[in-house]
């Protein structure tokens, strides 16, 4: 019988090392894992690689995780603390600490979305003519330019979701989806943390992301992000 | 919102952050899909003509952004592009990030409305990296926007506030996209890029041509039609 | 105000001309817009190009598209009736009387999306190693090799839903949305048929494909698909 | 289903079409998520061992198909890849073309089980194209599925009806992919791929290796622990 649910953080967050790369969904507020990745906080793991949409909320979730060095990587779209004054995670950058791809918003999600659907590159409009694509291959269609991307894969994928099943079938609340739902395809390792674990099985139109993409599920409550 | 009377301001006044904002939102058709960046772009769902139905896109997932929650009542897991707790109209639709720029790249929307730094008489935009030599980037959804919208419009304070052109022959600030800005919303004037030319469609009251070409870095056509920029009082008499 | 509703089958079918091409949605017998198919039929048009998954299907629903040699090029991935003997348009093909272009279901899925969300061109591993990609550009990624991919898009997309409101918003029943909510993304003009047009307006969790992508809706009761 | 008891056929009787399905189905873990062919392997949901939960693909856009729809009952918008009117199982999902072959393209299948003309010693598959000179070419899904899902197994009799061998070095019929059946069912054995050699896993009782080997077009390995292919009565005794 498949029973994709975890008693507890241990056995949620099993097997993540150092070394790691870790998708982590979230829109602002929205689907944010708080619960998870305090945990990946506490695990005191170095040489981690993150891919998230923005530095800030993950920092803001749980600022050991750049304070203490745990990050060496990071593919994202906004590299910005919210002061004026530079975020410990801007200065590592600037020190040199930690190495930074910064993509755009669509290029990010559809290169995600690409590493779960079997696609190994893609052709995109987005960033052509900015100092993004410098040297990279770009090729003319119908007498537009276009840049290669390629896909993104991950060892573990972050989410959170308002509702779960036993098949690990998810339901997200408002704009909880986000980059999430591509996440789950693109990790070989999905642990998502729910409010409510459905005891009779989400009904079919119910289901926006189906349970083959996910491999662990955790009842947490909402957490506010700023610890 | 009701539209309020226009305003009789002194000769050359500059207008406001919001009256940009409702200028902008004038250009708005019945039925468009609109995307509206932070800062003063998503001011322009305020002043839009209430007989004129408008989605509002959200990139992180919302097609039919409704208006911001009353306090207490948002849902912190549904939120606008600019983390605010939003509620959704009537026909709204929710999806992913994937869905929502794959909308955006595919050229469904048919306006977005963004900030900038400096917009080049070619249609070059930047608007995403100020160069400060302390903060980390940030491109969020600007770059697929400006690329993909079937019509960019950018509304900007026509000057730096040390007075420098934002409105130039070629862009210092790193670009978001190349060639794709159509129209320009400032505090002095409307202008359209047409065929790498910046055309002035509406200028202040009180403002000469050469007054306006003097604080704009890059050669203005003025249309022959070219009107008087008024905009009602939205601020209160300030 | 936005209305996409149309009254009757004349305004849901205007400008459709010779020489356009059409996407035609439909699996087996869920999603067949029959009624627009035989709309289609009824126009005495030339030079159609038709891309749907299975001409079977199409035929069935109005044989006159391929009897009356409406179709000069097809894009599928079936060209095969039911009956040991070859139907009428296998006979045109074999006689090259009309052009065909065969694909793999998911490519051809895959394709249209593609044509729908901006992206150009992809790399895919299917059918690699196959006579479909003999002399075509293919390329290593991690090992691997792919073949390049362009994007699809016609003219005009017919689809069939469930529902749908006067936003455009769709509801797809069962497995009605297979090929056809990609193909509203990748064409020009979407024209839907459906069993309910939702005076109220759909709710968000009831919508499988935002209205964005819907030009024109007309109520039209489920046909069987063979006349 | 309960597994029936095992049928005692005279030595050397091929197996049945229900009886390669059910051979196949006891090779489904629990909780696999598996997409079936048309023809036999379809057949193979009708003896997947009880016990086990098992996520039935249909690249139409179903993950968890439940049984064919009584007469009268089904609904014609709701149809699995052979077009049958089908249910739902519990925790079922139902998605767009796009979405299911994303799935399969992306690697989260665990098996496809597929029907085929031929199987070479190295792992091609031919299974779309008859060579037909009166009808037309069709796919499907066949080459994606093949491609994408992380096991590849076939159910094909050992021989043509003319009696020409299946199993070859090098197909002959247009190849569907390259390298990746993993196992193939016939009515004769079961008979893994594994560096490019056949494998012979089992066989069925009263067959001689060298019998199988004559309607065999590439060489045969025996596994060192190569048992006998027994299937029970699936078809009335007949």
């Amino acid at each position: 019988m498949i029973n994709k649910v975890v008693g507890d953080l241990a056995a949620a967050m099993a097997g993540i090392q150092s070394d790691a790369s870790i998708m982590i969904s979230g829109f602002s507020n929205a689907g944010v894992p708080t619960t998870l990745v305090r945990a990946l906080g506490a695990m005191n793991l170095t040489g981690l690689t993150l891919i998230m949409n923005a530095a800030r909320r993950i920092d803001e979730c749980d600022a050991s995780l750049f304070n203490d060095r745990r990050v060496d990587h990071v593919i994202t779209t906004a590299f910005r603390g919210p002061e004026a004054a530079p975020a410990n995670f801007e200065q590592q950058w600037k020190r040199g600490e930690l190495s930074l791809e910064i993509l755009p918003q669509g290029t990010f999600a559809e290169r995600i979305r690409a590493g779960g659907a079997g696609i190994p590159a893609f052709f995109s409009p987005t960033a052509v003519g900015t100092s993004l694509v410098e040297g990279r291959e770009q090729r003319d269609f119908n007498g537009q330019t276009y840049v290669l991307e390629e896909a993104l894969t991950a060892d573990f994928a972050l989410l959170r979701a308002q509702k779960a099943d036993r098949h690990g079938n998810l339901f997200f609340r408002g704009t909880q989806a986000n980059f999430g739902s591509a996440m789950a395809t693109a990790a070989r390792t999905t642990i998502v943390e729910v409010a409510e674990i459905s005891e009779t099985g989400l009904r079919p139109e119910e289901i926006h992301l189906p349970g083959i993409y996910v491999q662990r599920v955790l009842q947490a409550p909402r957490q506010d992000q700023i610890a | 919102m009701s539209t309020p009377p226009l305003s009789t301001p002194p000769l050359g006044t500059p207008l406001t952050r919001n009256q940009m904002a409702w200028r902008a939102a004038q250009d708005l058709a019945d039925g468009a899909y609109v995307n509206l960046g932070l800062g003063m772009p998503v001011l322009a769902a305020n002043y839009a003509p209430a007989e004129r139905e408008i989605f509002y896109h959200s990139e992180n997932g919302i097609l039919g952004v409704g208006p911001v929650a009353l306090p207490g009542q948002g849902d912190p897991e549904l939120v606008d592009a600019g983390s605010q707790l939003v509620t959704l109209r009537d026909g709204a639709s929710v999806f992913d990030s994937v869905a929502s720029f794959a909308m955006i790249r595919g050229g469904h929307l048919d306006i977005t409305i963004l900030g900038a730094f400096q917009v080049a008489a070619n249609g070059d935009l930047a608007n995403w990296d100020a160069l400060s030599a302390e903060k980390g980037p940030l491109i969020g959804g600007a770059m697929d926007l400006s690329m993909g919208a079937k019509a960019v419009h950018i509304i900007m304070r026509h000057t730096t506030r040390e007075g420098e052109a934002r409105l130039v022959t070629a862009c210092s600030y790193p670009l978001t996209v190349r060639g794709r800005v159509n129209r320009v919303y400032t505090d002095l004037a409307v202008l359209d890029i047409e065929q790498g030319q910046l055309v002035v469609r509406e200028i202040i009251p009180g403002l000469r041509h050469d007054e306006l070409a003097a604080v704009t870095d890059a050669p203005l056509t003025f249309a022959a039609d070219c009107r008087e920029l008024i905009a009602p009082d939205l601020d209160g008499g300030i």
